[in-house]
């Protein structure tokens, strides 16, 4: 395990890039679901009135 | 036809010449930032040659920027844009004519105006040539371009920088291949293939962006 | 005959009008009515063939306009803004009108049609200096230049005072005797001859 | 029969439906094939034996940039159709991946930083790939910014359709004078390509990643165009009845 925590002291940017762009991909996913809930509320409120 | 095309040439022409003070506008644009560029950099000979053709031409790019939103802003507000449309001539002819207009005002001063860039950046005299050659097939594709990010962005009341956003992707090439004619015309070297490439690109943005932009109008008058 | 079938238009998420229908024959005025915001100017554009209509289709002999290329170039179309440069005098205003339309430049039939509007003494005036009465009649006077058939005016009579309205009326019911089409939106009673108008009025 | 499912599926309600369903297979599709090539990638991959375990980088890096371009390519297309056919779903689809494509052209960038920092030294180098997907990213923008610029749709999504139809003409001519003016003054830097002549063991990972950013694309598109469609056809009532059937 050591091995890969380590890898030649590169594992910062490694183990950086793979961080960032699982972060990104999901967050844009939370977002887009985030954003349909809103959208329903505003129909919804809009509906009421 | 050829006369309506001039028809619309004169009357740009004319309402330019009708502000007199804006007139003078690019010019001085042209001067300010080629004097800035000195100061701020260094005044040392070799190295403002070696940075002078991306200075001009980067001051080309963004003299272009800032004054093509002229081009459709006025006929926009006072409705005569839907004239144009309502003429028997393709619309594409009169929009060409009013781009060749915006290119009288822009472009061919910086041709009176490049001698005087080049003795201020310290760019060797025989490079002059080559410089006047580009910045001739050159700028043409700076209007051409840059009046299709003005039809995109003339119904949107803040055109401002997002024109600069829209246009810059489609301006590189161009800065490329300009600058670098003249660094290699600077170092002796052939200069035929860069300006090749400008007119191409020339040819490439006569043909196709009087269609963009006709097709950009008719979407922004919606 | 232009026809419009199931017309529906909305700005931003008010919708203004939907199915509307009206056919207008050539001879024939359709006197477009509403309130301010009823939608009159965005119906004008839509049967120039300016913007596209949500639903529903507007059709010139029986083809649809937005197909019909030459259809534009039958139009003669004064909006709200009068489409004149400010920074041109009245006679450079014509005679750039008068290239467009394709007629080649005849210089003393622009002096002409500008006596005929009143301006013959501002002809070499910046239109800019003149009022909005006068650059209305600069804009009013292409309809007479371009003699085209379809008139499509957004209203014509703002700014406009009783002598020359009158004067107006009269070019408009000799556009009518011509067999030529006139759809018009305006506050003022016009008075044309009473057969030949139509009248929608938008809500 | 393709041009009638076709023509159906330009209507925003059709296409609502038909995408629900395939929402959770082509989720689970992703997820697993994300799993599968970032273990492969991270782990079983071996190291490349010039730039050791930074090359490990690529199996990101790369997809992002092909999504990218693909993406625009997508947009274009879809561009393409608003302005010709005035379909309402190539109009959304138009609005959306631009700012997934954005998305994708960040990623490949910041990416391609942290790749460049262990090799060359420093995070920005003028690189021709780099200095592309640059201005592929200024290229997203502007649609973006456009979109952002007008409240009524419809004709933003037209415009931004003929912004992409030019870039898609422009990307090509980017990338051949990025990458001569690159060669213009860097003849003589020996170029470590990120992907040289890849060899097998290193090839599946990454077309395993690739094939995971695609699903990746293809669900987030379809998410984002259904929130859209709810938001355009708020009035309709096939969306007040779909509300009733919700809550």
């Amino acid at each position: 395990m050591q091995e890969i925590t380590y890898l030649e002291g590169r594992a910062l940017f490694v183990w950086g890039a793979y961080g960032i762009t699982v972060v990104v991909l999901v967050l844009s996913i939370v977002f887009t679901s985030l954003r349909k809930n809103k959208i329903l509320k505003e129909i919804k409120q809009a509906l009421e009135q | 036809m050829l006369n309506v095309l001039l028809t619309v040439i004169h009357r740009d022409l004319l309402v330019a010449f009708r502000r007199r003070a804006e007139l003078m506008n690019p010019v001085l644009f042209y001067a300010i930032v080629v004097t800035l560029f000195p100061l701020g950099v260094s005044p040392d000979v070799s190295f403002l040659s070696k940075l002078a053709p991306g200075v001009v031409w980067v001051t080309a790019l963004l003299a272009a920027l800032i004054s093509v939103e002229r081009i459709f802003k006025q006929d926009f507000e006072d409705g005569s844009i839907e004239q144009l449309f309502l003429s028997p001539y393709p619309v594409s002819l009169l929009i060409f004519g009013k781009v060749v207009a915006h290119w009288i005002i822009t472009g061919v001063p910086m041709l009176g105006i490049v001698p005087i860039m080049a003795m201020l950046l310290h760019i060797p005299g025989q490079v002059l040539p080559v410089l006047w050659i580009s910045v001739l097939i050159g700028t043409p594709i700076l209007s051409l371009v840059g009046a299709i990010g003005a039809a995109l962005t003339v119904g949107l009341g803040g055109g401002g920088m997002l024109i600069g956003l829209l246009v810059l992707p489609l301006y590189i090439p161009v800065l490329i291949f300009a600058s670098s004619a003249v660094s290699a015309a600077m170092d002796g070297q052939a200069v035929s293939g860069q300006l090749a490439m400008l007119g191409a690109g020339l040819i490439l943005a006569l043909i196709l962006a009087p269609l963009a932009i006709s097709a950009s109008l008719k979407v922004s008058m919606d | 005959m232009l026809k419009a079938h199931g017309l529906k238009c909305v700005r931003g998420d008010t919708e203004l009008f939907s199915n509307l229908e009206f056919s207008v024959k050539s001879g024939e005025a359709l006197v477009v009515k509403g309130d301010n915001g009823s939608g009159k100017t965005s119906l004008l554009r839509i049967l120039c063939g300016f913007s596209h209509p949500v639903e529903g289709d507007v059709t010139w002999c029986d083809e649809s306009i937005f197909r019909h290329d030459s259809f534009r170039q039958q139009i003669s179309y004064v909006g709200h803004q009068s489409g004149v440069k400010m920074d041109l005098t009245v006679l450079e205003n014509l005679s750039f009108m008068q290239r467009l339309a394709g007629e080649g430049s005849d210089a003393s039939k622009l002096k002409e049609l500008a006596r005929y509007v009143g301006l013959f003494k501002q002809r070499n005036v910046l239109t800019r200096k003149l009022s909005a009465g006068q650059v209305r009649r600069v804009a009013l006077a292409k309809l007479l230049l371009e003699q085209r058939s379809i008139w499509v005016l957004d209203e014509p009579l703002t700014a406009l005072d009783k002598e020359f309205i009158v004067k107006f009326e009269l070019d408009l019911k000799n556009h009518l005797d011509k067999l030529g089409l006139l759809v018009v939106t305006t506050h003022r009673e016009l008075k044309l001859p009473e057969f030949r108008v139509k009248q929608i009025t938008l809500s | 029969m393709m041009w009638k499912f076709l023509h159906r599926l330009s209507s925003l309600k059709y296409f609502y439906e038909w995408s629900g369903k395939w929402i959770p297979w082509l989720t689970g599709l992703t997820i697993v094939l994300m799993v599968a090539g970032f273990y492969w990638g991270l782990f079983i991959a071996p190291a490349d034996y010039q730039q050791g375990e930074t090359y490990r980088i690529i199996f990101v890096h790369v997809p992002a940039a092909w999504m990218s371009m693909f993406v625009y390519v997508i947009m274009a297309i879809a561009g393409f159709t608003a302005l010709i056919w005035r379909t309402k779903v190539s109009e959304i689809v138009v609005s959306e991946c631009a700012v997934i494509g954005a998305m994708f052209t960040a990623l490949a960038l910041i990416t391609g930083m942290l790749w460049g920092k262990p090799t060359w030294g420093t995070y920005w180098q003028w690189d021709a790939r780099l200095t592309s997907e640059l201005i592929l990213l200024f290229l997203y923008l502007g649609v973006v910014a456009i979109h952002s610029a007008i409240e009524d749709s419809r004709t933003a999504s037209r415009l931004s359709g003929i912004l992409a139809v030019i870039g898609v003409i422009n990307i090509p001519i980017i990338h051949f004078s990025v990458t001569w003016w690159n060669s213009l003054h860097q003849p003589n830097m020996q170029l470590v390509s990120a992907s040289p002549s890849v060899h097998p063991s290193m090839l599946y990972p990454l077309l395993v990643m690739a094939a995971a950013f695609q699903a990746y694309f293809i669900v987030l598109l379809i998410i984002r165009m259904r929130n859209q469609i709810l938001y355009r056809e708020r009035r309709t009532n096939w969306v007040k009845q779909l509300l009733v059937e919700v809550n």
